[in-house]
């Protein structure tokens, strides 16, 4: 596969590290119940179609990225900034 | 239908093997069944076969969307073991060793079960005190194991570069010696015939579609077949589709699990002479190779990490597995990669197997296999049998329920945590 | 007062300079000694200003792209997102940058020991990199002057092309001896000496 | 031995170079060839016509085919180390002093004692292992013997060559190419659509199998604007090569086809040589990613099955037309060509015009076109139409043929109408696209009823297919079907296509559709799968056992699975299960082609990771270390110092004198291999702060605090110190073997979790050296050498950092304790590790300094219970491992909210503990702890984790994880270890076991 990191351009998915489905989202710091992390760490949608995840450029500028990839047929529709530098990133893609 | 012997193949073949009969019939669909079960893999067949030969629950229909093995059970490395540490897997898993023993001679069919023995190499003292450690939970468990130095360990397998000039040289390893590999095709082949016999209706070539419910309770399965939809109605629907858990759990209306699909791909080089005689995996990678009966080196490493229902592997992969492959052993360079293909995992997330009621009334389920489901065959037909006809879990599948996530007790062999790919 | 001692390279055994016999070499290969890298990150919202601080300490200004801005002995490297690998003679470049970017502005670590460079030169270096390396090196797609952030399997590299047929290599310092292994075996195809 | 080579001239032989021999030995024996033969042409033209026995029956096997579709023709080549087995004859270029020999033989492929494996014939049919060999019943383990003893002779004779037993000595590499086109396979479609490409100035990846381009056109009479077929493929060549653009690779075969349309082709760099030249790699992987592809891969003729139709001799018609034309090798004196199609024909033609007999043209249809009429004309053959092949007679090797009358509507084979001596019979069944590549990106086949063949389907991702690869079997169109693939890639590649000159192609315009006749049916054995032994029987053996689907076919039968992947057998299998089952060949469907296109070696997979698998990381002063006489052991990439060796000295009596001397004085060990990260920002303690479970917001300027990092689900990830350098700039250092999972968590929270917090990070692991100074001395020792620094308790207290000087070399110094006793950190930067190393060696001289390995490290911690990887093994918790302080209730944190579930506060878990030997035996890694004896242990109530000899407490000790251990200090157990025959007597003792208090370290 192919994934296009905002920053650095196309390269190979070798140089990313899977990080799981961006829709896990992290229960706020104010939100200490167990279900709210349960739910967070252990349920997956899993679903057979588009699926948003997250990589980390690990072999390239270390920043996270969220791509939508088809999981019936690995292809990539999307490939989106995500972090701090996100709009930066967007706004210099336009 | 014929008994199998060396016997009824000679006669038959005197009689230009004209009088064999299928090996299981082609059923028709009931309007009912006491039991479905979805999945026409290992878990799905064993299943039905233990309903009804331990449980005498033979009104039972198996549903394959493909056909008959088509699925995880027709694609894995073979690989069977018990070599496990935690207490739950290890009582599993041995069960299981000990049905895998006697399977053939259950079945009448040849499961070429093949205890060669399954060596883990050590490249590291403190890897192999963590082998020893897991050797000796086995061994107080009453499995044999064995931790066997570098000389023994380069008997065992001559080939193996055991210099200690090696990037991970070989300082030993633990070995199972009752472990080993069984065909993967004559299991669901023989649990096919051995329900059959016993009544239970094999539907191949028909995909559940959904899941017919009453007042919150499943009640049966809506199926189509030959492209025409049809409904089937049970008493109590058992899930044992593997990969496809995900997809399958949504049209029950279970939208989140504690799983995610994976490929993972298995790879085979051409047929030669005898060359390795037991299974054996890398300590210093992810690598597991083994020589099937055909003389095919049959091998595989890590899964292909993201999310996947297509049965199809990436690059990567094959560069890690064959560099390993021939970092173990060298003379393996000019051998040539046959064929390789992918299956789809159920990895769950603290890599281990998922048999319990629910999580729907009427419906029980059978999930969460990853890498391992194959040598656990035997025992997950037979907990889960025990599961659905009881209305709960036998002992030895009690701890791998859906809770155990909620409540903190997860199943976690490699401690690598809640995330599915590091297992 | 005592002086300060030289830096020892991983490579400083390996990279000799050496010419083979026989065979015309197509590549040569080198250490280039490194005496000052610093790594700085802006924040999202103080890139000018960040800029602005690099530009009064090294005299000069990130370029735009991916491309490296020189200037004398100063080479700055986009590395990421507001980031950048800033090369010079000098020092305390360490410090004169943490002085002129306050932590309100961004963030300056040292990197003069955590990278060695391996410059690769000659005809065929874009084919002896592109062995272990999956980026295009087609002048097109990596012009003279660009960085690229990559890895040879476990091993990150930032790539700065100074020619068409000549590349700096910004290798961590752990893995110096392994990348030099690496390049110099893929070298032999082709032939090398050790500039 | 009937083969020969004929009189080379002009249009024979325009293979090879008539002028230079070449010698190769094949099974011993001495032969001559040309330079340009293949193996499989030299040995035909050597007469040779049993080279290999089948798998199962042993049947004597000959040459098949002239390309990589081979099924039969299998030999190992070559010797020692290079030994390659299965390698197919016709794929091999001739080299001088090539070895080859016969396999899965003996004593010899002429005379095969295992061919009595035939004798049982029909009991060894299709699936017959299943219903036999389980052997009698038996008590537990014993059940599974018989079988167990069967398998190890099946297995012997199993199997086809014999793989190396020592390492390839050779070398393989790999390239990263990136195109905006890659065309595969370099016929006529090929040929035309890289020149399409090339001309409009896209960059151009052209890949071909054979060492010769050109594909079909290298034998064929046609001419193409006006030049003979092969010079105008050779002219196209020489004008690609010119484009700067256009990288033509031969002997390159595009094995697999991935996502994104990346590829991985194989190029055979040193196979047509003795052996690579110095550093030259014996093979080639590129990975190629193409933003578009052409598929210009050709169609594989197929056989017909006919009861005999394994006997060496029988041969596909293209080959024997190619072994003829291209080898000037005669595959025979009498050839008969026996066909359904219209090919077959003209290959009868073209192998009479070199001078070779054919005999007769035998073809199933009543009649025949024109064109095919003229051709069989041409070669002067008897004609027999309505006719097949009803049988091939001779003994081991074909003799003659038996040809019948034929109905090809249903099947029914009549009188016969003669028998004819034949040494050669050249069979064509019609043509099959090859679509392998684009099967193994899962794209469906479709039936196509004229051509009796599968094309290739409806792209699922960028490729275009042309020529006979799409079912355009002819030249005319394979050259316009070309450059239209080009042009639709080119536009996916957004590149713009110029204007395509279509050549136009002067010779034979045949109908390709055959007759769809598969098997001549008479009740005699025929072979589908040449190399599985599998027949046409089996495949109706089967269809009655109801193994009806075409995937449980091949399982069963094990058609197609063997080393040739069923290139010419699958079709017919398939079409003979259709007929049984009453089918329409498209409903049965067909197998899934994967990768692989054709078997690759290992080696070439690995690339340049064969013999080096990863790189070794090193730490400044590792040169020292080895000099000094450490051992050095792995820890994930890094190379460690396990202990220093005197002479005579083991590492057990090295590390027990090296912990010694720390608590007695002082030691130094090297701990540049811990992660260390950056942290900088004005939230640097904030995000610290919820990334640790205990306080960090408060931590002062110039202080360091140890720190557990927990994974969300509560259970311990990593730990280490963390130095507040000043108020927004921190340095973290973490676990060896953490660092790199540390990292991205750290970075996954700072992208996804919190992205407003003002945090950066970066990874300073190779930038600082790092030496630990132990022991009550290690003040004085840091005290004769550091300037700048006051290391007075007060100066310098516990967990304090300070920025110093040591002989010219900043440095920073943290006042921290791994063993227990006094001692600080000093890192600086890693170019001047070694400087700093030898400073504190010196500095501590009159000390008698020791430098200390891994295990004495070990060992000082253990006896101080402090934990590190083999207690932090993903299933602990803080409680359990006795840091339940650490934990904050004041904040949240992660790993927070889960570390709150009802299992991790439950009575009963395991709990650090450590254990001190009582009868003063060693303690083993890796032992258990029990109440009974060695023959009656007991259950395991818990594991040792780390284990040393306590030079403090004169004992063997381990800390170790036991049931509910916080409660049973003083409690008497064993620490079993059967598997390594050991159960020692133990106490449980708290895990602090010296200086509980801390005094020695916090001074
Ligand atoms: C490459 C690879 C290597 C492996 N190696 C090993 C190994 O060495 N040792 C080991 O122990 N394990 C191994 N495994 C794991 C093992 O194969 C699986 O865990 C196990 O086979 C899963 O159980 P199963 O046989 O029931 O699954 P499957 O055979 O996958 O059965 C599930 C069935 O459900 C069917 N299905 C899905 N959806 C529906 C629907 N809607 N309607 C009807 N039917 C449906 C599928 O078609 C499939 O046939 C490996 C797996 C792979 C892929
Ligand atoms: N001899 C016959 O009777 C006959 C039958 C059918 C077609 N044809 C002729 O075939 C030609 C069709 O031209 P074409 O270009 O479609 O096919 P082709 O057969 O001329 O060329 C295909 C080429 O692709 C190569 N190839 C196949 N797979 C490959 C792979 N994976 N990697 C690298 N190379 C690979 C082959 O080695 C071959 O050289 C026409 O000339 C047509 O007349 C002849
Ligand atoms: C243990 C094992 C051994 C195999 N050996 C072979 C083999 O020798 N030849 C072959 O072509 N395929 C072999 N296969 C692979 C199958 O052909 C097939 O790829 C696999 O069952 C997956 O099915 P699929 O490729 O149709 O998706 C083997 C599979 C397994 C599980
Ligand atoms: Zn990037």
């Amino acid at each position: 596969m192919r994934i296009t990191c905002p920053w650095c351009g196309e390269r190979d998915h070798q140089e990313f590290t899977y990080r799981g489905d961006a829709a896990a989202k992290r229960p706020a710091m104010s939100d200490e119940s167990i279900e709210a992390h349960q739910a967070y760490v252990y349920d997956r949608e899993n679903p057979d179609g588009a699926h948003r995840e997250l990589w980390n450029h690990t072999g390239g500028c270390r920043k996270h990225l969220v791509v939508t990839r088809n999981t019936l047929t690995h292809q990539i529709t999307l490939c989106e900034p995500i972090g701090p530098w996100a709009k930066r990133l967007k706004a210099a893609a336009k | 239908m014929t008994r199998y012997s060396a016997f009824s193949i000679l006669t038959n073949a005197l009689r230009g093997n004209r009088d064999w009969t299928p090996a299981w019939r082609k059923a028709e669909p009931k309007a009912g069944y006491d039991v479905i079960i979805v999945g026409g893999g290992g878990h799905g067949l064993a299943t039905a076969y233990y309903l009804a030969s331990v449980h005498g629950v033979t009104n039972v229909a198996v549903v394959e969307k493909g056909y008959l093995g088509s699925g995880n059970i027709g694609r894995n490395t073979t690989i069977v073991r018990s070599n496990y540490r935690l207490p739950a897997n290890s009582d599993f898993y041995e069960k299981s060793m000990q049905l895998w023993r006697g399977l053939s001679h259950e079945l009448n069919y040849n499961v070429m079960f093949s205890p060669r023995g399954v060596l883990n190499l050590a490249h590291t003292p403190g890897q192999m005190d963590t082998y020893a450690e897991r050797g000796n939970q086995m061994r107080l468990n009453g499995i044999g194991a064995e931790l066997l130095d570098r000389d023994q360990v380069a008997r065992l397998n001559p080939g193996l570069d055991v210099n200690g000039s090696a990037r991970f040289p070989v300082v030993g390893g633990l070995l199972q010696p009752e472990a080993g590999n069984a065909r993967h095709d004559a299991v669901a082949w023989g649990y096919a015939r051995g329900a059959d016999k016993l009544g239970v209706d094999i539907l191949e070539n028909t995909e559940v579609t959904g899941f017919l419910k009453e007042g919150g309770k499943i009640v049966g399965v809506q199926t189509r077949r030959n492209g025409e939809q049809a409904d089937i109605r049970a008493q109590k629907v058992g899930v044992a589709v593997a990969g496809s858990t995900g997809r399958v759990m949504k049209l029950a209306g279970v939208d989140r699990l504690p799983i995610e699909s994976t490929v993972l791909q298995a790879f085979v080089s051409e047929s030669i002479k005898p060359i390795i005689p037991t299974v054996t995996t890398f300590g210093a990678g992810h690598l597991y190779v083994s020589q099937s009966d055909k003389g095919g080196l049959v091998f595989g490493g890590n899964i292909d990490y993201y999310n996947s229902y297509a049965s199809r592997g990436n690059l990567p992969v094959w560069e890690e597995v064959t560099s390993e492959l021939v970092a173990m052993f060298p003379n393996f360079a000019r051998l040539r990669l046959l064929r390789s293909w992918g299956g789809i995992m159920d990895m769950s997330m603290d890599g281990s197997p998922i048999i319990t009621t629910g999580p729907v009334d009427g419906m029980f389920l059978n999930a969460g296999w990853c890498y391992g489901g194959f040598k656990a065959t035997p025992a997950s037909g037979w907990c889960f049998a025990h599961t659905i006809a009881q209305d709960k879990p036998h002992d030895l599948n009690a701890a791998f329920t859906l809770d155990r996530f909620k409540d903190g007790r997860p199943i976690d062999e490699l401690g690598a945590g809640p995330t599915p790919w590091y297992h | 007062m005592v002086n300060t001692p030289d830096k020892v390279s991983p490579l400083a055994d390996l990279a000799m300079p050496n010419r083979p016999a026989g065979r015309q070499p197509q590549v040569e290969l080198s250490e280039r000694l490194c005496d000052s890298l610093v790594q700085v990150q802006a924040w999202p919202g103080t890139m000018a200003k960040v800029h602005k601080a690099i530009s009064d300490v090294t005299g000069t200004r990130p370029a735009k792209g991916h491309a490296a801005a020189l200037k004398g002995p100063v080479c700055i490297m986009p590395a990421g997102p507001g980031r950048y690998l800033i090369e010079d003679e000098t020092e305390n470049l360490e410090i004169r940058l943490r002085a002129a970017i306050g932590a309100h502005l961004g963030a300056v670590t040292g990197l003069t020991h955590g990278r060695v460079v391996v410059a690769i030169r000659g005809e065929k270096a874009a084919w002896v990199l592109a062995s272990g390396i999956a980026i295009n090196f087609d002048p097109s797609a990596f012009p003279v002057g660009d960085v690229r952030l990559t890895h040879h399997h476990d091993i990150g590299v930032t790539i700065h092309r100074t020619a068409e047929d000549a590349f700096d290599l910004y290798v961590f310092t752990s893995f110096a001896r392994g990348f030099w292994h690496w390049i110099s075996t893929a070298a032999e195809e082709v032939g090398y000496s050790v500039g | 031995m009937s083969g020969f080579r004929l009189n080379l001239r002009d249009g024979v032989g325009t293979a090879i170079d008539s002028a230079s021999t070449v010698t190769f030995i094949f099974d011993g024996k001495s032969y001559e060839g040309l330079r340009g033969d293949s193996l499989a042409s030299a040995l035909i033209a050597n007469g040779i016509s049993i080279v290999a026995r089948s798998f199962k029956y042993h049947r004597p096997r000959g040459i098949f085919t002239a390309g990589s579709e081979e099924p039969s023709a299998l030999v190992t080549l070559r010797k020692g180390g290079r030994t390659e087995p299965n390698i197919r004859a016709t794929e091999v270029e001739l080299y001088d002093g090539l070895i080859a020999s016969s396999q899965n033989a003996w004593p010899s492929v002429d005379f095969d004692l295992m061919a009595v494996n035939q004798l049982p014939g029909k009991a060894f049919s299709a699936g017959f292992y299943y219903k036999t060999f389980m052997g009698p019943k038996m008590a537990g383990n014993r059940t599974t013997q018989f079988w167990w003893l069967c398998e190890q002779l099946i297995r012997r004779a199993a199997g086809l060559g014999k793989g190396a037993e020592l390492p390839d000595p050779d070398r393989y590499g790999r390239m990263n190419a990136f195109c905006d086109l890659l065309v595969v396979g370099s016929g006529a479609a090929g040929l035309a659509a890289a020149e399409l490409a090339a001309n409009s100035g896209a960059s151009v990846i052209l890949c071909e199998e054979r060492a010769l381009a050109g594909g079909a056109l290298t034998s064929a009479p046609d001419f193409i604007d006006g030049q003979l077929a092969r010079d105008w493929a050779a002219d196209k060549c020489r004008q690609l090569v010119s484009h700067a653009n256009v990288r033509l690779l031969t002997r390159t075969t595009v094995q697999s086809y991935f996502d994104d349309n990346t590829f991985m082709a194989v190029e055979r760099v040193a196979d047509h040589v003795p052996t690579p030249a110095k550093g030259q790699v014996r093979q080639r992987a590129w990975n190629i990613r193409a933003k578009s592809a052409v598929f210009a891969t050709g169609a594989l003729e197929r056989p017909i099955v006919f009861p005999g139709n394994d006997k060496p001799g029988v041969m596909l018609a293209d080959a024997v037309r190619r072994y003829a034309v291209e080898y000037g090798a005669a595959p025979g004196k009498q050839v008969v060509v026996f066909t359904n199609n219209d090919s077959g024909w003209l290959a009868a033609r073209d192998i009479a015009r070199t001078g070779v007999v054919v005999a007769a043209i035998v073809d199933v249809r009543p009649d025949v076109s024109d064109v095919a009429r003229g051709a069989g004309e041409d070669s002067r053959a008897k004609v027999f139409l309505g006719s097949a092949v009803t049988r091939a007679k001779g003994f081991r090797t074909l003799s003659a043929i038996e040809i019948s009358a034929y109905n090809e509507l249903t099947g029914k084979v009549g009188d016969t109408r003669d028998t004819m001596g034949c040494d050669c019979l050249a069979v064509s069944g019609g043509w099959s696209p090859a679509f392998h590549l684009t099967s193994q990106q899962g794209t469906k086949p479709v039936w196509d009823a004229e051509l009796q063949a599968f094309l290739p389907g409806n792209p699922t991702q960028k490729w275009h297919g042309a020529g006979a690869m799409c079912g355009e079997m002819g030249l005319q169109a394979a050259l316009e079907t070309g450059a239209a693939a080009a042009e639709a890639a080119l536009s996916e590649a957004a590149v713009p296509a110029g204007v395509a000159d279509i050549p136009v192609v002067d010779g034979d315009r045949i109908d390709f559709a055959p007759a769809p006749v598969f098997e001549i049916y008479t009740g005699k054995k025929s072979f589908v799968d040449l190399q599985h032994d599998v027949t046409a029987d089996d495949v109706r053996l089967a269809h009655r056992e109801g193994f009806v689907s075409v995937e449980h076919l091949k399982r069963y039968t094990t058609m197609g699975m063997a080393t040739d992947q069923g290139k010419t057998s699958n079709l017919t299998g398939l079409a003979i299960m259709a007929r049984a089952r009453d089918l329409p060949i498209p409903e049965v469907g067909t197998t899934r082609f994967r990768p692989p296109y054709t078997p690759t070696a290992l080696g070439a997979i690995a690339g340049e990771l064969y013999g080096h698998l990863k790189p070794d990381r090193l730490t400044p002063m590792h040169d020292w270390h080895v000099a000094n006489g450490a051992s050095m052991y792995a820890n994930g990439l890094w190379s460690r110092p396990e202990s220093y060796n005197r002479p005579g000295e083991s590492v057990e009596q090295a590390y027990i004198r090296e912990a010694r001397a720390v608590r007695a004085g002082v030691g130094l060990v090297d701990v540049s291999t811990l992660g260390k990260i950056d942290v900088q920002g004005p939230d640097a303690a904030e995000f610290l702060n919820r990334v640790y479970s205990n306080g960090f917001a408060k931590l002062p300027v110039g202080k360091a605090r140890y720190g557990l990092m927990l994974r969300e689900d509560g259970f311990l990830f990593d730990d280490g110190t963390t130095w507040r350098l000043d108020e927004h700039r921190f340095l973290m250092t973490t676990t060896t073997a953490g660092a790199g999972r540390v990292m991205e968590h750290l970075e996954y929270h700072l992208d996804v979790v919190w992205p407003d917090l003002k945090v950066a990070i970066a990874s300073v692991t190779d930038e600082w050296a790092g030496v630990a100074v132990a022991g009550p001395k290690s003040r004085e020792v840091l005290k004769a050498c550091i300037k700048g620094v006051d290391v007075s308790d007060k100066g310098l207290p516990f967990m304090g950092v300070r920025e110093g000087m040591i002989n010219g070399v900043r440095v920073l110094v943290a006042r921290l304790s791994f063993s227990g006793e006094r001692a600080y950190e000093v890192y600086c930067g890693a170019g001047w590790g070694q400087a700093l190393w030898d400073s504190l060696l010196k500095a501590g001289e009159t000390f008698d300094v020791v430098p200390y390995g891994l295990e004495a490290l070990s060992t000082l911690r253990i006896e101080k219970g402090h934990v590190a990887g083999p207690e932090l093994n993903g299933r602990t918790t803080p409680l359990d491992l006795g840091l339940g302080g650490m934990v904050s209730n004041k904040k949240n944190f992660v790993g927070a909210a889960l570390l709150k579930r009802s299992a991790f506060h439950e009575a009963g878990r395991l709990q650090l503990v450590a254990i001190k030997s009582t009868d003063g035996q060693k303690i083993v890694g890796g032992g258990h702890l029990v109440k009974g004896s060695l023959e009656n242990p007991g259950e395991s109530e818990g594991h040792t984790t780390s284990t040393c000899f306590s030079p403090e407490l004169n004992c063997y000790i381990s800390l170790a994880m036991l049931k509910q251990g916080t409660a049973r200090h003083g409690e008497r157990l064993f620490a079993t270890s059967p598997i390594r025959n050991r159960h020692v007597a133990v106490e449980v003792v708290s895990p602090h076991m010296v200086d509980p208090e801390g005094g020695r370290m916090r001074g």
